[in-house]
């Protein structure tokens, strides 16, 4: 399929004056992942009501078309509908300029993403980066400014507080996101994402999950792609029994749905990463599947995430904002750094003596990491709510 | 006694005054017992500084000088210095001192501040001894004025008598005035010879070298420098022996106790004079014949001569013995202008006996006649005090010259290198007629004194003649007066080699010589002819002193008041010297008033005008200017203050613009 | 292509606009920015004469202005925890009122 | 341990996910409102309505104007006026009846106090709620004859209380008919 | 001088001039993002990609974020609409800007630069520059790693609440 899909890229290119070819290229290589990932978009919200619902013993939306499906497309045209209101005080171009800035720069990070190979070693990738990773986290991280550009603007004291609680949430949960990313740019030695997913062709028993440090980074690289993309028990600027929706509070209407693409594009950002990191991108688990094109194995893995997202979204509460930062800095953070020691081990030990001995000698330090900033950490200070006036 | 122990000598009786100021006034007999103690002491070690001087053999100077301080690169070295000359004054000053200390414990006996009087003496004894064993010239000079404020100190003894302070206060000026010419000669020595110090390795001032250097040189109109140094010299020595010009205090200085006459004009003082001449005479010596050796001999002869007409005149008792001193001292003067050092120096030694026994002799008879001191309320104490007596015509004999006494031999030894003198003949007959009067009123004073009948009405018995304390001085002064002779006589030069450094050898011969028999037949033929004229004139059946007149002054009355009041020299020293600088003074006064003080007064107004001057140029340029050059200053400085208004941004303004002033400059220099 | 003059050009503007900003506003932290602008500037220079340097190869310029910028990032870091501290103190974040060094 | 919690929260609602499916009825809790109702409870209440005897809304309202429950009602919110005439009640009694009764359901906030105090059983509480209407004024002042509802839909809804209210209904006319008859009685017998 | 210097160029000014002349605060720091943006662009068009998201990663995320917060938390009463955003002297400030880009420019025009662009076979491969930085520049790396937690320690104690 990579190759059709290639081919087809290439007739196109071609039929376009020589000028504009390497714009007319790059315009071509994108506009495949937006659709996919606006479709994508539009699944989820729905699919993630329902399974929502599921979870809670109830029906998801099922008025809407088939068994709710065609849902977002109500909401889609609710959303356009809706009266845009901008708050008199606002400041109209900051006001107006965040939620595009987000969502452009959730767009921006899937250029990165290698989607699939084709069997002449051509990447479906839209720019294959040399410093791929760099430019994900860089452009990742200006999340942060439109939210803040949002909660600012709007001029409302409860956006200003999101917006400040999201902006902290967001800083504390990225350094350990980049730390156990590391771990993974220490062992495939490049930044180039093309490169990560070429460590980990073969069979799933070289995807980076499987071992030790890889296991552990997923994880933590999953409670700090959730915290990023401030969802499921760390969606407290959106808590709307407290500060109702955060930043979004002022945007109704159209720039309201971008908000809402934009988080979601997010964590479809991070899925796919936390796919082509650790779970081996477009390979296959076992060669022998390796007719089936690249990215349906990558989608696969890519709805299991996500599946497992809204799965967490319906069970775990809400966190309070120092039980987060807690988290973030007492127990991501330290556990990250002795992933990044262990993978270092591991990568040593597997070297020469192969991965059972480095399963031998890796996971013990890291069940060790966890069970003592386990105990240390969040573990304990979690405990019930101790009121200190009310006993 | 080593040279470096010499010290000892002078620091005894210096130590002993020093207690004695300490002590309570009634510690009278523990005050005597310190005073002689330390004299005999200092006798003692004089003598073992006389023992070492003999037994190293040929002529021995030792010298022992330390730094005394330093200025600069140039260090004053002081010393002393032990040769014959030294041993010889440090035996006769020693040993003369302590009997005169043993006999004035006798006769001070009833004085009640014989504390300060012992420690005054022992002083006077300090100094001189000092000045004798000095080797530098400003040590010496230093002892030298020591020995005049001793002299000061003991002549008015009694002060509250007025002719006692003012016999002082004289005595004090006069040797002052002869001390001025020994100072300013010492200063030229100095400046000319480079040190002060006699021996001093060669590089000594009465050393060849330097001698020789200051004859060589000479000054305004052929008169050598050493010569006129010690013309200087000379006229300091004058003062200090009681020289003619300068002799005026002695007589008066017998004002004091007879003990301090007896030390200051017969042992010490006087005898300065003659040994710091006897000690510069190398550089008497510097020039053959030399100008110094004539006036030492012309002021020799005269002042003997002159001295002994005037005894002639005196009736006081000491006074006689005063004028007699004065002439002894000029035929040592013409003993040293002609013959040298050696002759003068015994003669000297042999003086200092006789005159202390005299003078003792004299002091023991004023104490017995309730201190009566005119010869012609005396007499007749032949009998009375035949101890005395006795004792008395030994020193009158020696002194008078009667043969084969010290003073025949000292005596005949002047006249031997006189009459040698090719200079003049005129010394050695002035020298020959001094001798004949010195018999003469010797006998006259004898004749006075203990012949005739007793005129004195106070005589009292209860004056123990017999006195250990006193008698024992007087006859150890007697029998030096007698055996001293022989050291030095014609044949066997003992006391004159021994000066020399050369041995003395026996030879009978020199004594029956034609030319020394000569000299003895007329010495004897001189003291006994005297002797006998003086009893033809003056014995008591021929004339009796209560009721007549003294003989010369009936046979020639106008020289008789002439010789009786000393030429009326004094007077004539009023006249001229005292009247002169009172008139000085008093023009100096009239000058000062009329002139100086306008002088200075004009130039004080000067002065303040120009101050004037000053502070207006000052209030109104250097003020004026100067404020305004400060204000502008300040005013400087507020504006730069300003510019520090704590703002950041001006701060980053100034470096920029410095940024682009030095881009700029760059491209200019790069340009060029 | 653009040559090395280009971007001397572009980094000598942003270097004194930089410095303008800091001299002519009025905000503490906009003079912080005025300077975090220089010295961007500079480092623009210091690329662009790496990247038209002899050898570029060498990555010295490259590495230079990577400790440069964390260098900056840690002043601008100090110098707005400054800012604050002053603003606590005085309440005031307007340059010209902090002149409390007066000369 | 950090994670034991979530793992245990995790499996609860996977089980609930796929019980949804597994077993829809145990699971699935949902009553699809417009499609399925569930019954409404027995003394649910919404707003009042007039109850009336037989099959006349005008003859057989049963409340005699007494406007106690517009005096007892808090927001005030019942206005009534009382007719001239008279009409017999259910135990034969002239009562007057009410010429103007109006509620105003948009004030009314459903206490229910007019029907405890109503000595008449003559209002009672409807549990109908899909009462939206396009009028905020005039559509929610309802007037006797919108509030009037037949004792048979009020035994429908409150099937327990209308039965007692019968039974005593009941009781009140047979005493008053035995008073009736005791009182021919005492005026036949004397 | 290509059109994409050109427009690069362009809004890195536009960021530039933003800065100088906004009123609001937080507008100028926002195009201050815009400069960033623009230099980030450069440092890759001069081949040097790893330094321009660096640079995005560094400034945009943190530093701007950091002064934004600082913006915030110094918002001083009043609102600062009447004051002009300009200090006094300002317009000797512009001078002394002038003068340094005057010379700035002539040290450009006038200096012997015109060398072409020397071919580049990789752009800076991130593998070669972590080489370097840990075998020859190790000890920058040290030194700068302890600067920066030294100014992070002082920053914060520096605009901690004093806790009293």
């Amino acid at each position: 399929m990579e190759v059709l899909l290639l081919s087809i890229k290439e007739q196109l290119v071609a039929l376009f004056p020589a000028v504009l070819q390497p714009l007319a290229g790059h315009l071509l290589s994108i506009t495949p992942v937006l659709g996919v990932f606006a479709g994508c978009f539009a699944l989820t919200t729905v699919l993630e009501r329902k399974a929502l619902g599921r979870i809670q013993n109830r029906f998801g939306p099922n008025r809407v078309g088939p068994a709710g499906l065609l849902q977002p497309v109500a909401d889609g045209l609710k959303m356009i509908f809706k009266e845009d209101i901008v708050p008199l005080k606002a400041d109209r171009t900051v006001h107006f300029l965040a939620p595009v800035l987000l969502a452009t720069t959730a767009l921006l990070v899937f250029s990165v993403i290698p989607f699939g190979q084709a069997p002449d070693g051509r990447h479906l990738v839209p720019v294959d980066l040399e410093v791929g990773l760099i430019f994900f986290f860089a452009v990742g991280s200006l999340a942060e400014l439109a939210v803040f550009m949002a909660g600012w603007s709007s001029r409302n004291k409860y956006a200003m507080l999101g917006a400040m609680r999201a902006i902290a949430q967001m800083i504390s949960y990225e350094a350990p996101m980049l730390l156990s990313v590391l771990t993974v740019v220490l062992i495939s030695g490049s930044l180039s994402l093309v490169d990560i997913v070429g460590t980990q062709a073969g069979g799933f028993w070289h995807w980076h999950v499987l071992t030790p440090w890889g296991a552990a980074a997923f994880l933590l690289f999953l409670t700090a792609a959730l915290a990023e993309s401030n969802r499921s028990p760390f969606d407290i600027p959106e808590a709307e029994s407290e500060i109702i929706a955060g930043h979004m509070i002022e945007y109704s209407g159209f720039k309201y749905a971008l908000f809402f693409l934009a988080e979601y594009l997010g964590l479809f950002a991070m899925t796919s990463l936390a796919v082509t990191l650790f779970l081996g991108g477009f390979h296959p688990p076992i060669p022998q599947l390796a007719f089936v094109p690249g990215p349906i194995w990558f989608f696969g893995k890519f709805v299991v995430i996500i599946a497992f997202f809204i799965w967490i979204r319906g069970t775990l509460p809400r966190l309070r904002m120092d039980q987060l930062l807690q988290l973030a800095w007492k127990f991501m953070l330290p556990m990250a750094v002795v992933l990044l020691i262990v993978a270092a081990a591991w990568h040593r030990i597997s070297l020469t003596w192969g991965p059972v001995f480095g399963w031998l000698f890796c996971s013990p330090p890291v069940i060790m990491a966890y069970l003592m900033l386990g105990r240390g950490g969040a573990g304990k200070k979690g405990g019930p709510r101790v009121y200190r006036y009310v006993n | 006694m080593a040279v470096e122990w010499l010290w000892l000598i002078p620091a005894l009786p210096l130590l002993a005054a020093g207690v004695l100021t300490l002590l309570p006034t009634t510690a009278g007999r523990a005050a005597s017992f310190v005073a002689t103690g330390s004299m005999f002491l200092s006798f003692v070690f004089s003598g073992l500084a006389w023992l070492t001087t003999l037994d190293q053999g040929e002529f021995s100077r030792t010298t022992f000088d330390f730094v005394w301080f330093k200025t600069g690169t140039a260090a004053l070295k002081i010393g002393w210095v032990l040769d014959p000359l030294t041993a010889v004054m440090l035996l006769t000053v020693s040993l003369v001192g302590s009997l005169i200390f043993l006999f004035s414990v006798g006769y001070l006996a009833r004085e009640e501040r014989r504390v300060t009087f012992f420690a005054h003496l022992s002083f006077f004894a300090a100094a001189m001894l000092g000045l004798v064993i000095a080797n530098n010239l400003l040590l010496l000079f230093v002892c030298w004025e020591l020995v005049g404020l001793a002299s000061w100190l003991l002549i008015g003894f009694w002060f509250r008598k007025p002719e006692a302070a003012a016999a002082a206060r004289k005595a004090f000026v006069v040797t002052h005035i002869g001390d001025m010419g020994f100072f300013v000669g010492m200063i030229w020595l100095a400046s000319v010879a480079g040190t002060l110090q006699f021996f001093d390795a060669g590089a000594g001032c009465l050393e060849e070298t330097v001698v020789h250097s200051l004859g060589a040189a000479t000054i305004l109109g052929g008169l050598a420098l050493s010569t006129v140094i010690t013309l200087l010299v000379l006229w300091g020595a004058m003062g200090k022996s009681g020289q003619v010009p300068l002799h005026v205090w002695l007589p008066d200085a017998m004002e004091g106790p007879t003990p301090v006459s007896a030390l200051i004009h017969a042992a010490a003082m006087v005898a300065a004079g003659v040994y710091l001449l006897a000690r510069l005479f190398p550089l008497l010596d510097a020039v053959p014949d030399s100008g110094s050796l004539v006036a030492v001999t012309w002021v020799g002869s005269l002042t003997a001569f002159f001295a002994a007409l005037v005894a002639l005149g005196q009736t006081d008792l000491k006074r006689i013995l005063a004028w007699s001193t004065i002439s002894q001292l000029g035929y040592m003067m013409l003993g040293l202008g002609t013959g040298g050092p050696a002759v003068a120096m015994f003669h000297l030694v042999t003086h200092a006996f006789f005159k202390a026994l005299l003078f003792l002799g004299a002091g023991s008879v004023i104490q017995a006649c309730g201190h009566e001191q005119d010869i012609r309320r005396l007499g007749g104490l032949r009998r009375r005090m035949p101890f005395t007596f006795g004792v008395y015509a030994i020193g009158m004999l020696a002194l008078a010259g009667f043969p084969f006494l010290s003073g025949f031999w000292s005596k005949e030894a002047i006249f031997h290198s006189a009459q040698v003198w090719e200079v003049s003949r005129i010394p050695f007959v002035l020298a020959v007629a001094g001798a004949l009067l010195t018999a003469v009123y010797m006998t006259r004073q004898m004749v006075y004194v203990f012949f005739g009948e007793h005129r004195n009405s106070s005589f009292q018995k209860s004056f123990s003649e017999r006195a250990v304390v006193t008698a024992v001085p007087l006859a150890a002064l007697a029998c030096g007066a007698i055996t001293l002779g022989f050291l030095g006589t014609q044949a066997f030069p003992l006391f004159q080699e021994y000066l020399e450094g050369e041995t003395a050898v026996l030879a009978w011969g020199d004594l029956i010589g034609w030319g020394s028999l000569g000299l003895i037949a007329l010495s004897t033929l001189l003291s006994v002819g005297g002797m006998a004229l003086a009893w033809g004139i003056y014995r008591p059946s021929q004339f009796d002193p209560a009721r007549q007149q003294d003989p010369l002054n009936r046979w020639f009355p106008r020289i008789f008041r002439w010789l009786e009041n000393q030429f009326f020299l004094d007077e004539w020293y009023r006249q001229t010297v005292v009247r002169g600088t009172c008139l000085a003074g008093r023009g100096a006064e009239v000058l000062d008033r009329l002139i100086w003080g306008p002088v200075v007064r004009l130039c004080a107004a000067l002065v303040q005008t120009v101050a004037w001057c000053s502070r207006l140029a000052d209030e109104q340029l250097v003020n004026r200017g100067f404020d305004r050059v400060c204000r502008a200053v300040r005013q400087g400085a507020a504006w730069c203050s300003e510019r520090q208004n704590g703002r950041v941004q001006t701060y980053i303004k100034y470096v920029g613009a410095s940024l682009a002033l030095v881009v700029w400059v760059l491209i200019l220099i790069d340009r060029s | 292509m653009d040559s090395l003059s280009d971007y001397l050009l572009l980094s000598a503007l942003l270097f004194s606009l930089g410095l303008c900003v800091t001299l002519v506003r009025r905000h503490a932290i906009l003079v912080l920015i005025g300077i975090e602008l220089m010295l961007n500037a500079a480092n623009l220079n210091f690329i662009a004469f790496w990247r038209f340097g002899p050898n570029p190869e060498a990555l010295d310029g490259l590495l230079f202005v990577l400790f440069s910028l964390a260098v900056a990032a840690a002043e601008a870091a100090v110098g707005l925890a400054l800012i604050l501290a002053v603003y606590r103190r005085y309440s005031v974040t307007d340059v010209e009122n902090i002149d409390e060094l007066k000369g | 341990m950090i994670g034991s919690g979530i793992v245990k929260g995790m499996a609860q609602t996977a089980k609930n996910f796929a019980g949804t499916y597994i077993a829809p009825r145990k699971y699935l809790v949902t009553v699809e409102y417009p499609e399925e109702r569930l019954p409404a409870k027995e003394n649910a209440r919404n707003f009042p309505f007039l109850v009336f005897d037989g099959d006349d809304p005008e003859a057989g309202l049963r409340c005699v104007a007494c406007r106690i429950c517009e005096k007892e009602c808090p927001p005030q919110c019942i206005y009534i006026e009382k007719d001239k005439e008279k009409k017999p009640d259910y135990v034969g009694k002239m009562q007057f009846q009410p010429s103007v009764f109006d509620i105003d359901i948009s004030v009314c906030m459903s206490c229910q106090i007019c029907v405890e105090v109503c000595p008449f059983d003559a209002i009672r509480m409807d549990t109908e709620f899909e009462l939206s209407n396009p009028d905020r004024f005039g559509g929610l002042l309802l007037d006797k004859r919108r509030l009037a509802k037949s004792n048979e839909y009020c035994a429908e809804i409150h099937p327990e209380e209308t039965e007692q209210t019968e039974a005593r209904r009941a009781e009140d006319v047979r005493k008053a008919v035995a008073k009736k008859q005791a009182r021919q009685q005492a005026a036949s017998s004397d | 001088m290509s059109l994409t210097f050109a427009i690069i160029a362009a809004i890195v000014l536009t960021g530039a001039i933003g800065l100088s002349v906004l009123r609001k605060t937080v507008h100028c720091v926002l195009s201050l993002t815009i400069v960033f943006f623009g230099l980030a662009m450069l440092y890759i068009r001069l081949d040097a990609p790893f330094l321009g998201f660096a640079l995005v990663l560094i400034y945009v995320s943190a530093v701007t974020i950091l002064i934004l917060f600082t913006v915030l938390l110094t918002r001083n009463r009043e609102i600062e609409t009447d004051v002009s955003p300009y200090s006094r002297g300002s317009i000797a400030g512009l001078i002394v800007g002038g003068s340094v880009f005057a010379g700035l420019i002539w040290m450009i025009y006038r200096a012997p630069l015109s060398r072409g662009i020397t071919e580049l076979e990789s752009p800076a491969s991130v593998k070669s520059l972590g080489e370097r930085l840990m075998t020859e520049y190790v000890l920058p790396l040290e030194v700068i790693a302890l600067l920066l937690t030294a100014a992070m320690i002082g920053a914060v104690i520096v605009a901690m609440k004093d806790p009293g």
